[in-house]
């Protein structure tokens, strides 16, 4: 199975579980989804449920708000990170404050998710990767599975929580095969998992960057550098334990990322490791992300832009060699 | 008394509340009891008052950040809207919303919103919200003639329109979004002939006249319980005061204001009331009020250590 | 060979142009050469044709991410485009575009927009700055039948409307945005209808007859330049292939496809001109599109080094 | 003369040399400007260039764009940062990406002046400070004039710009008394400058809070501590050259920002810092930045959600004096 089959499972699962569940958004219904991820659930679920909206990002993210405040648990797929801009009024000043605003009355289950991220040639205005921007925002989540596991899983944990959970799924992931264990079920959104455990650096990322920065690690192996990868899971809140005793440990930090580097999570990550490890650096944190140009469409160009793994393999053994 | 001279002095009473807690309200600012952006419906009571008439309990309301009356009307003591201002932790929001930010979950007053038109896709969800789980309810959505131009304004209802959502649409005309009146705002002023682009039935109301406002947002609310969808009412109406407390009102003309007043909802229908005793219904209200303003003096402050109270829930899951 | 015989063979050949290019690009498609997202205009080709004879060289056009027929018919190359396909330098955007964005400052192109309706404000935009300037062009605007629910179209049209901005806003209605059929996303599907909401004139042409679209096109041209305030011309028309290259095409019958290909804009037009000698021009249309593509095969590549040239400018003052 | 007037003096001295120039926005002319920056520009200059628009944040600025193209010089003002995220997909997906996706061809030179900040009770949808996150966008400009003299001189040096340059003017300014130079005129948007020097450490800070921090170095005086206060005036692009020369020479940073700390601008300095001037540091660096909530309406909530004068100097007393 893929990771696309593995959220629609997830989705599945939601609706047939909890008739509060219902999944809206831009032809999430008759076209199967724009990543195909909803294919087949109109004919299983009905048009009530599986709700094809029209062009109204803002609009559309609103009424699933207000649904969410009316007792429902809405999945609101907006097709792309770029269009949530459309929405951003919605999810930053209603979805994030109404908790807050109505003094704990009123609370706001809605799981959004979206497509993120480059790599597919569609340059400047399809190929944003803002989920470490959204996680400025004091009020949501923002989570970003990268295995079939953490797709599924993360979905449906999202769902049972009370506040709004933003899930960023990377495009190219979703022909991605693997499988999911036995049993499946929620797993949890908050914590960071260390993907390969080493000792000589920390590399930290999260989403289609965890498997560059994995392949990178085996190229490492074979130079002799222990990398250890910690796949982040979480943006908002970050897992500060689990970053913090990887670093500690490793003495040596790389943050792969890729969003733009300046204001990005990359930021806060190295900032709150100042903060918390200071004196269990060897090294400065090391950052690498995606050239700060909006994104080309010339192949090589984008290749350029966006961390690959041999620049993380470099990075990696710059920040050890040096040491 | 009939039913109907009742009613009458009924929705006189909530129109005087309203008034009298504002002009308190503006006191207050002044003397810097109350804080942050404060604006005032006064001149509009008739549009909150007859409206909330038509409205059941379990029905919603979503509401502006000019939305004192809409909460009086609806319920919401003076009490715990005064201690919100006063950002007492006794507060409808614990102090945390403020004048622009009143929520109470028990009226469904789902806000108070300070993004105009923030709210509108909001009225909309919560009416798909009681449309997916059978329930007869409407849900009353406020919204001044500046939000028509917004974008949201223009999605939610097609998609309100679209879907058959019960939602009542009211839009409060008072002619100007702060200091631009509307055939500055707007290539076509006649908002309800809007309605129209989107298959949704409208009517232009007289919204300094509660009794028309009462009844046409009886037939209206009545419209939208049947299942027929969502409609538009545009209550045409004025406001006496300033936008908010800062407004210089160098837009208008202090005679086009003075021509309103003489419209003012109150006396007019008092004028229909022969035999009412005014006194004593100003005497309730005046002291309704000033309980409400005692009660927000003596009220408490959130501890400081609770700041990032309410950031997240409290109860993990649902 | 009348002034009309001629004009109606230079439209049959800009629609074969566009046509044959596309039919190219899907091939590249398949075979890697272009990437990203490809939308093909192929069966709407009489818009953009019919259109761009009623605009001058002076006037501006604002187009979408399926802008490969706009662009032809604007006067960019084959070459240009194809090289911009290509990611080569000699694109017309050197290559940092791809074929959602052509751009073109020579014939007042102005991309080529990949967010739905995002193009619309620039559409007015540019038009306030021709009126402010004191030109007397006619900013053309394109969009579909998907961008009308956007919150930017209500804005922008009721700001060209209000300010009487020189726009001619053209809605492809091709039934479908992506997989979403106009009555799943319109409460009210006459396009044409709801620039009255705008007080904005209107008409609704069959946008498979490429002479009615280029009298239609005249006839609001006309009525912008005069300085009348903006203009909706809806354009009923047909996308014979899928959305885009991913696309399983699930939400429509191939039989409704069918029909609609009986309409098809080029014989249509071929069928009217008697004796016209259809092999050449498709002869000297391969040619232009083999030369384009050999074009783009034998252009560079941007050096890596400029990676992040242009994102701001070079010269630091204007 | 207040800072608003030095901005309205700004504007109008554009307005008079630049025929090119208009100003757009929601009340800007008939009722003055919501806060009173525009008042009279509409008696002197017309409805044509003083606009009043309809509350179409996103319709209005695309505008402001499109003329742009067209060879205009929009100020489009946008009332607060609040209602900027309804335009933020014209911002960021337009201004900022033309440029580039045209390959060069179409620059858009337009100035968004916005208010932003927090401390006016508000509340939560009223309040933010999002102009750091703002700087995470490539293709713009982002400045914060703090004085007078930058409040008139950095709007002038914007509209000569080719490129968007976001304006944001921290609202509890615009009361703040003082002088213009004589002759004044443009001023630089892309370096800091040194408001009070000093040794013992550098806090880097912009905006309102500029004088916080100046309010707090003159206490911490008292208290034998010179601290050095930097106003970076431009976040977009950060002036790396006199933050790390500040840093190298005190040996300790300490970042102001009223904007959240996760993710914020603070996030980024820091991190920069780590990245330049890693083994200049004696400490780790510190940031002061608003508590993570939407902002609450009591005073007293407000107040210690932001970061204070009293806070600054305690912040910065530990800094030193743990070292
Ligand atoms: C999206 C947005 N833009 C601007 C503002 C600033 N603002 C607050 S109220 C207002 C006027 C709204 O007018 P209208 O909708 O007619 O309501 P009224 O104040 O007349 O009741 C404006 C522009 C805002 N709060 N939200
Ligand atoms: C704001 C936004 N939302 C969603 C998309 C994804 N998308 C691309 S094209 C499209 C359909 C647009 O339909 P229409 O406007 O009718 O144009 P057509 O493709 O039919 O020419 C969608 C949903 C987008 N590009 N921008
Ligand atoms: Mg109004
Ligand atoms: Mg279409």
């Amino acid at each position: 199975m893929t990771y696309r089959d593995a959220i629609r499972e997830a989705i599945r699962r939601a609706l047939r579980e909890d008739s509060r569940v219902f999944l809206m958004g831009e032809d999430v219904g008759r076209y199967g989804g724009c990543f195909a991820v909803s294919k087949g659930l109109l004919a299983e679920f009905g048009p009530e449920r599986i709700r094809d909206t029209p062009l109204s990002e803002s609009g559309f993210t609103g009424i699933g708000i207000g649904a969410a405040l009316g007792g429902m648990r809405p999945i609101v797929e907006i097709m792309t990170v770029n269009f949530s801009l459309l929405a951003l009024d919605q999810i930053v000043n209603n979805a994030a404050t109404l908790l807050h605003m109505s003094g704990g009355q009123f609370n706001v289950p809605i799981v959004i998710r979206m497509a993120t991220g480059g790599g597919r040639q569609l340059a400047a205005q399809h190929s944003h990767s803002l989920e470490g921007w959204y996680a400025h925002i004091p009020g949501i989540h923002v989570i970003a599975p990268a295995t079939l596991e953490d797709g599924y899983g993360m979905l449906l944990r999202a769902l049972e929580y009370p506040d709004p959970v933003l899930i960023f799924e990377n495009a190219t992931l979703y022909n991605m095969e693997g499988e999911l264990p036995a049993g499946p079920g929620p797993v949890d959104i908050l914590t960071a998992r260390i993907r390969r455990s080493g000792t000589h650096l920390s590399i930290l990322t999260y989403g289609a960057s965890l498997w560059k920065s994995l392949d990178a690690a085996g190229q490492l192996e074979q130079q002799g550098i222990d990398a250890e990868v910690v796949d982040l899971r979480s943006l908002r809140p970050l897992d500060d334990a689990s970053i913090m005793d990887s670093v500690r440990r490793t003495h040596r930090a790389l943050i792969v990322d890729e969003g733009w580097k300046s204001g990005g999570v990359s930021a806060e990550i190295s900032a709150r490791i100042i903060e918390q490890a200071f004196y269990d650096l060897d090294r400065p944190v090391a950052r690498l992300c995606s050239a700060e140009v909006p994104m080309p469409y010339a192949r090589h160009l984008e290749d350029a832009a966006l961390p690959q793994t041999s620049a993380i393999a470099a990075a990696a053994k710059d920040l050890v060699s040096r040491g | 008394m009939t039913q109907d001279r009742q009613q009458r002095e009924h929705m006189l009473g909530e129109m005087l509340r309203i008034r009298r807690f504002e002009e308190k309200c503006a006191e207050l600012y002044s003397a810097q009891k109350i804080r942050g952006f404060l604006h005032l419906y006064v001149g509009e009571e008739a549009v909150a008052v007859g409206l909330m008439q038509a409205l059941t309990p379990d029905d919603a309301v979503v509401s502006t950040y000019r939305e004192h009356g809409h909460a009086l009307a609806r319920g919401l003591t003076a009490r715990s809207i005064m201690a919100e201002m006063f950002g007492k932790v006794e507060g409808c929001s614990r102090g945390r919303g403020g004048s622009m930010h009143l929520f109470d979950a028990r009226s469904r007053f789902y806000g108070g919103s300070a993004i105009v038109a923030g709210g509108i896709p909001l009225a909309a969800g919560l009416a798909l919200a009681d449309r997916m789980q059978h329930r007869q309810c409407v849900t009353g959505c406020f919204f001044g003639d500046g939000a028509v131009a917004e974008g949201e304004f223009h999605e939610s209802l097609n998609l309100a329109s679209l879907w058959k959502l019960p939602v009542l649409f009211v839009c409060e005309n008072n002619l100007y979004a702060m200091g631009t009146r509307l055939n500055y705002a707007q290539a076509v002023t006649d908002l309800a002939a809007k309605a129209a682009a989107y298959a949704i039935p409208s009517a232009a109301v007289d919204g300094m006249d509660v009794l028309a406002v009462e009844d046409a947002a009886r037939s209206a609310v009545r419209h939208v319980r049947e299942g027929n969808g969502p409609f538009f009412l545009e209550c045409r109406t004025y406001r006496f005061r300033a936008h908010s407390m800062y407004d210089p009102e160098l837009y208008r003309d202090k005679a086009e204001v003075e021509e309103w007043k003489k419209r003012d909802p109150i006396p007019a229908l008092a004028a229909q009331l022969p035999g009412f005793d005014l006194q004593s219904l100003e005497k309730a209200v005046d002291k309704e009020v000033e309980d409400a303003v005692a009660f927000a003096e003596s009220g408490g402050l959130e501890p400081l250590a609770d700041l990032t109270r309410f950031v997240y829930s409290e109860r993990e899951r649902s």
